[in-house]
């Protein structure tokens, strides 16, 4: 399935990277994404399940949770930045330094 | 380590000291003037070339949140003007607004030695010292503003004047700045709390019933009284409306015989009315500047070509922004001050343009007092500080100045009487312009002349026929009795001291301005004064006599 | 706990770019453990409480062997030196002073200075230099504002402490009642943990953030806009119209955005058009924008490689003076084009979140890393230093997303040496390789060639 | 016989060769020429450390080799021919102002930034920033003509104030972006937001877009103006349906946020 992926800060990663951003939880928190509980169903996904994301850059492989649908509307999911996301992420920036580092148009699957 | 040296054979203008232009010798040692060397130390022979104290710049915007504001707005404007390094010094860039190591090693370029940074806000004073500390060679200072503080005008309005007194002293002590500047006296909160507004009328009252000339004589009154080395900087009301020489002749009444400088007059010297083209009022201007011995002040220069209009008067900044119709910054400081930038172009053939390039000459060459009407351009308002030897060759060369007539505006020109003005001044009178006047409006004792004890800041200039030239490219620059320049040529780094006054106050003050803050500022109080680490090398300027 | 407690007052959080600077830090100085951090946000108390040191760790490191500091800089300065492509990257995590530092090596090695900026609001630097910007510091937005508007941020969660300090709920010189006097507006693509503040909430389709800007600038100046606009972009008509007489009729504004601008399709034109809308409202009332920064002192860093070079970030010393040129200069460009040939990084992580191109690339070349712990950059580092961290061990000056720049308070001391330190070491080597290189080559020191620019 | 540059090492960093341009080769000897300053990264070199040389310094340049990270090739040229055999790095052509840069491969971003006169063909692709501004300029490129078979990236023709840019393949977003005046026809399909800003200025595509919403709909006519360039562009090697050159096109005016005074014309067959 097509999705628009957003990269994003949250809390839990904010605090995570204090403890250190080779230490567990920072891991475990950038490796989660958030969908859309239709579009977990759709792939019949249930929370913690493993998918793949892909695009023409890479791939990175993480686990998913489901988000109260009007917070995240169907064919959007969100993760916290880190090497996951990196993985996914084109690196030309356009002239400008910045490569598109939120709404990456992704393949989801499920593993 | 800065060296013992003679300096022979040259011709000396020192108007501090009479002296003007006699071959002397001049010796130095351990960064001061000395009565004499010893034989085996480095000997410059100046034999054809002039001498005279280093310049000193007494109006400029060189360092501080709005100049890096500026610097980030125009990379178009350094790319061209870029500024490489040597083994000795660093790199920078160039334009109107040039990187703080640029701005060091331009200025010694020119001579000029000492700098004084002419509008900061408190709130910014911490930046602007860390960018001093980036800016080689030149001593330098900062006015604080203080005029739009919404805590003084406070205590104005409920009539608390010790306090009043008491909370300047401490703004001036925290800060470390040189001396109060005052900038739009009353047009922010109109500004900032009424959608863009301004004050138009020294008189008008605001909505807490107080009036630009109420807060100007509070402190003309403070800083006489307290003896600050240089009286409230002051940029007045109406800068740039027609008609607006009327608010510049009641600014210097209100100063009431006390000391008060009024900065880029030019500026403020036009009549006409609001909404049509101006016309000069240079003569009623210089008039009473001639006759008002208290009174000093900066030209403010316009020079065409770009220039980046940079200043604490926001709605000024905005009526440019509709004439430039390209990038503009506005920038509101809690509680004490605005902020506008533009980059601008001065061009010949517009009235207005031509107009203020004349009344700029007007009032130099009608001045009759030289150590009272300094040379600024405003920096970078009226143009760079890297056209003064432009404008000391349209000082010096009638002719120049007539050339240069013929390229402008015809229509302002016959508006002004410079066709028939034919002073030229001499080196003397633009050693006092550029050096030694500056230094005793800002009671810098040491600076601005070549008497034993002086700071040894020393520029010899090859004597040219073509002032611009000669001006241009001094062949030595001695700071601090470190040889700068040699032969043109960079041979040392060198980072110039922090000048400023510490005036005492009663520490109760501050329980005075703390609550304030705790409701009104988004810092806390005790992070707000600046500490003592980031004077680096400093020199306090003593006060001076106090007059009330 | 120990009985040996301190308390630091008005110590400043430098974990994000609201940079409070009103906490209050009880200190076991034995322990070297910040216990209390009263009036920090969760992201604060995160940052103060889980700060611990690894007293162990080497403080300096050759290819993952322990060296002593004085060898690791001989090798930083080797390397940097001997690079032709050097780049120096990060600098948002720590104080001015090391920063100044940092540009000055690279200065002097002739090399590239990058800061986290351009992957943040570098897009927002270059809108600024396209159009300028109307904006304050953010006292004046606690004491005026009765329009707050968060467009493409969430800040309820990356900035948690900006509403309750800055923004939404404080009482100011003119807004007495607090949020009740102001009017808030969230624009997100996604309902965040930030909706419940907003008065108003409005979701747009993703990646419609210009055409919405770029209609509410031309209702703004009175031109018509076709109600297509809802098709395109998930937002009504109305809701655009309403939002335009509520923009002109307060009487201060302000839109504060975050990298849902700038990281999106668009990038800088998006952020341009948030700061012309901005400034067009001026016509009609005081109006103001202010990006909404992240790291702790990345506004530091903007200001002082403008104030020694003239430009904000992405600058290149390769010809002896600065020159400016985001997406050539800045770091996600010299790396994934494979330019850079040794790399200085300083307090920053770009081996975590870079592109992967630009990581395969910085892992195969020498790097210099400086940092508070071990990083995914760090661990393949040729020279690595542990330094100390800013705000909690080290003072300084850092900068907050205003432009107001605080003196820090540290809390304890710790046994690695501060960025400041290190990098000055580095400055001192590099410089003295550099004269003898000079002198060896008769005097170049000039670039003998004008700017190709 | 022209001048052949070859390159004969391939750079380890960027190499900035402004030097490879007829103007700043003029009246040298080939010797003088092999002693041009280039930079490889920080380091300064000479030219023929990295080029062989040969032939006849006419003002007429060939350049062959892996030329991608080569920059600022022919910048501020005003006369003569530099023709690149293969791909090109960024800036080539920058503030030129007269002769011509023949690309036969890909150009880099950067292509004729702020360009003043004279002739860009590139047979390939180009990339980001066209014949644009440098970042903070008002005004890019200021005239000339820049033709480019293939395809563009984004920010074609930045705040450009004069002259002809024409795409044969695609273009990115933002094309023509605060454009003040000039001409860019794109034969291909353009990105979004076309023309955002643009104050004055034609923007033509033979292929439908999405249109800002501050563009609105003046008319549906087949103005003579189109035809001529058609034509010119037919004689410059592009291929062109004659149904197009005859159809009509759709004027959008815009940007209304602006003066309004620029057009956006969409063939609408």
């Amino acid at each position: 399935m097509k999705m628009i992926l957003i990269p994003g800060r949250s809390a839990k990663q904010g605090t995570s990277l204090n403890h250190g951003k080779l230490k567990e939880e920072y891991i475990e928190t950038t490796s989660t994404l958030e969908m859309n509980p239709d579009d977990m169903q759709k792939l019949k996904l249930s929370d913690g399940d493993s998918v793949r994301l892909k695009n023409a850059t890479g791939e990175a492989l993480v686990k998913c949770i489901a988000k109260k649908p009007g917070d995240l509307p169907s064919g959007m999911a969100f993760i916290p930045y880190g090497p996951p996301s990196s993985q996914l992420m084109e690196s030309d920036t356009a002239g400008s330094g910045m490569p598109i580092s939120k709404h990456m148009e992704i393949e989801i699957e499920k593993l | 380590m800065a060296a013992s040296m003679r300096i022979i054979n040259g011709r000396v203008y020192d108007p501090t000291n009479n002296v003007d232009g006699e071959i002397k010798e001049i010796c130095i040692q351990d960064g001061k003037i000395v009565a004499s060397a010893g034989d085996d130390v480095t000997v410059i022979d100046a034999k054809g070339m002039v001498i005279m104290p280093g310049g000193v710049d007494i109006h400029c915007h060189i360092a501080g949140p709005k100049v890096n504001a500026a610097r980030k707005l125009q990379p178009e404007d350094h790319r061209h003007d870029v500024h490489p390094a040597t083994p000795f010094t660093r790199s920078g860039t160039g334009g109107t607004v040039p990187s703080t190591f640029a701005t060091g090693y331009r200025y010694a370029t020119l001579g000029y030695t000492t700098a004084m940074e002419a509008a900061v806000t408190p709130i910014g004073a911490r930046h602007t010292l860390e960018e001093f500390h980036d800016t080689p060679v030149i001593d330098k200072g900062f006015y604080v503003l203080l005029a739009n503080n919404i805590f003084l005008q406070k205590l104005l309005k409920e009539k608390r004047m010790e306090e009043f007194d008491q909370a300047v002293a401490w703004w001036i002590s925290s800060t470390k700045a040189y001396t109060v500047k005052l900038v739009n006296p009353g047009g922010d909160e109109p500004w900032k709390g009424k959608k863009n507004s301004n004050v138009s009328d020294i008189d008008e009252l605001n909505d807490e019933g107080l009036t630009p000339r109420k807060i100007i004589e509070a402190f003309v009154k403070t800083v006489n009284a307290r003896g600050f080395p240089h009286p409230p900087h002051i940029h007045c009301n109406n800068l740039g409306h027609s008609g607006n020489y009327i608010t510049t002749l009641e600014t210097m009444k209100t100063a009431n015989g006390l000391r008060a400088h009024i900065a880029h007059i030019q500026f403020h010297s036009y009549g006409g009315e609001i909404g049509k083209n101006p016309v000069s009022k240079a003569t009623e201007i210089i008039d009473y500047v001639n006759n008002n011995s208290n009174i000093t002040c900066d030209v403010g220069q316009v020079m065409f070509g770009k220039s980046t209009i940079m200043t604490a008067d926001a709605p000024l900044a905005y009526v440019l922004k509709g004439h430039s119709k390209g990038k503009w910054v506005n920038a509101d400081t809690e509680c004490e001050s605005g902020c506008g930038i533009v980059p601008f172009t001065y061009q010949e053939h517009i009235y207005m343009h031509t107009l203020q390039w004349a009344i700029g000459l007007e009032l130099f060459l009608l001045s009759k007092d030289p150590w009272r009407v300094m040379l600024s351009t405003d920096h970078p308002n009226g143009g760079s500080f890297q056209s003064y030897p432009k404008l000391i060759k349209l000082l010096m060369d009638k002719g120049f100045r007539r050339e240069e007539m013929k390229r402008v505006n015809q229509k302002a020109l016959i508006n002004t009487i410079l066709p028939d003005l034919e002073r030229e001044y001499t080196l003397n009178e633009i050693a006092i312009i550029t050096r030694a006047g500056p230094a005793k409006a800002l009671g810098l004792h040491n600076k601005g002349q070549l008497g034993v004890g002086a700071d040894a800041d020393i520029t010899i200039y090859d004597d040219m026929e073509d002032k611009e030239e000669m001006f241009n490219a001094p062949r030595y620059v001695i700071k601090s009795g470190h040889l700068i320049i040699e032969n043109h040529e960079f041979r040392n780094d060198f980072n110039g001291r922090l000048l400023h006054i510490a005036p005492e106050y009663d520490k109760k003050i501050e329980e005075v301005v703390q609550p304030f803050f705790e409701d009104y500022y988004s810092i806390e109080f005790a992070n707000y004064a600046v500490d003592d680490h980031y004077l680096h090398d400093h020199e306090v300027i003593p006060l001076g006599e106090t007059h009330s | 706990m120990s009985e040996n407690i301190k308390i630091v007052e008005n110590a400043t959080c430098t974990f994000c770019g609201c940079v409070c600077d009103d906490m209050h830090l009880h200190v076991d100085v034995e322990e070297k453990k910040i216990v209390k951090a009263k009036n920090a946000c969760i992201l604060g108390r995160a940052w103060f409480s889980e700060h611990t040191i690894e007293e162990n760790a080497p403080a300096a490191m050759i290819d993952g062997k322990e060296v002593s500091i004085e060898d690791a800089i001989e090798e930083a300065a080797q390397t940097l030196v001997n690079a032709k492509f050097p780049i120096t990257y990060g600098l948002s995590d720590t104080t001015c002073e090391a920063q100044r530092q940092a540009v000055a090596i690279t200065d002097i090695i002739r090399g590239n200075i990058d800061t986290t900026t351009s992957v943040c609001h570098g897009p927002t630097g270059l809108a600024f230099q396209g159009v300028g910007e109307s904006t304050s510091t953010l006292g004046e937005v606690k004491n005026r504002a009765d329009l707050v508007i968060y467009w493409g941020g969430n800040p309820a969660e990356s900035h948690p402490r900006h509403f309750g300090r800055y923004a939404v709920t404080p009482k100011g010189m003119f807004i007495p009642g607090g949020k009740k006097d102001r009017t808030v507006v969230l624009v997100d693509v996604r309902k965040t943990k930030s909706a419940p503040v907003a008065d108003i909430f409005i979701q747009p389709k993703p990646g419609k953030d210009f055409e919405i800007l770029w209609a509410l600038r031309a209702l703004v100046k009175g031109k018509t806009i076709s109600a297509d606009i809802e098709e395109e972009t998930g937002v009504s008509l109305e809701v655009l119209q309403d939002l335009t007489e509520k923009m002109k009729n307060c009487r201060f504004g302000v839109l504060f955005f975050g990298m849902g601008l700038t990281m999106t399709r668009g990038r800088h034109f998006n952020s341009g058009a948030l700061l012309a809308l901005a400034t067009d409202l001026n016509e009609f009332t005081h109006f103001v924008a202010k990006p909404v920064r992240g790291h702790g002192n990345v506004t530091g860093a903007d200001n002082v490689v403008s104030w020694q070079t003239g430009y904000p970030f992405g600058v290149n010393f390769s010809r002896g003076f600065p020159r400016f040129n985001p997406g050539e200069f800045t770091t996600v460009d010299t790396l994934s084009n494979g330019h850079a040939d040794a790399a200085l990084i300083i307090a920053s992580d770009p081996g975590s979140n870079f592109p992967k191109r630009a990581i395969e690339h910085l892992k195969s070349i020498p790097i210099v890393v400086l940092d508070t712990k071990q990083t995914d950059t760090s661990k393949d580092a040729h020279v690595a230093f542990r330094t100390s961290t800013y705000g909690i061990n080290t003072s300084g000056t850092v900068y907050r997303m205003d432009d107001v720049p605080i003196t820090l308070r540290p809390a304890f001391e710790s046994p690695f040496p501060d960025d400041e330190k290190i990098l000055t070491g580095i400055r001192k080597r590099v410089h003295e390789l550099m004269l003898a290189r000079h002198s060896a080559n008769g005097a170049i020191g000039e670039a003998k060639v004008a700017a190709p620019l | 016989m022209p001048l052949h540059l070859k390159l004969h090492t391939t750079p380890e960093v960027p190499l900035e060769a402004e030097c490879i341009c007829p103007d700043r080769m003029r009246g040298l000897s080939i010797d003088d020429i092999n002693r041009l300053i280039v930079f490889h990264g920080n380091r300064e070199m000479h030219l023929a450390d990295f080029f062989e040389c040969s032939g006849n310094n006419d003002g007429d340049i060939r350049v062959a080799g892996d030329l991608v990270n080569v920059k600022h090739v022919g910048s501020t040229m005003s006369f003569g021919l530099i023709t690149i055999e293969g791909d090109i790095g960024v800036h080539a052509g920058a503030a030129m102002s007269g002769g011509k840069i023949l690309i036969e491969g890909n150009a880099s971003d950067w292509l004729a930034p702020e360009m003043l006169g004279g002739e860009i063909e590139v047979r390939g692709n180009a990339g980001h920033l066209v014949g644009s501004g440098y970042r903070g300029s008002t005004v890019g490129m200021q005239g000339g003509e820049i033709f480019i078979h293939g395809n563009v990236k984004n920010e074609t023709g930045h705040c450009m104030r004069r002259g002809l840019i024409v795409v044969g393949g695609t273009s990115g977003d933002f094309t023509g972006v605060n454009m003040l005046a000039g001409t860019i026809i794109v034969i291909g399909e353009m990105g979004t937001r076309t023309g955002a800003g643009m104050k004055r200025g034609s923007i033509i595509s033979l292929t439908k877009t999405s249109i800002l919403p501050t563009f609105s709909l003046a008319c549906n006519y087949s103005p003579v103006f189109i035809k001529q360039y058609l034509h010119y562009l037919l004689k410059k090697g592009y291929d062109i349906d004659s149904k197009i050159i005859n159809g009509h096109f759709e004027r959008w005016c815009g940007d209304a946020v602006e003066l309004n005074r620029g057009e956006v014309l969409l063939y609408a067959d």
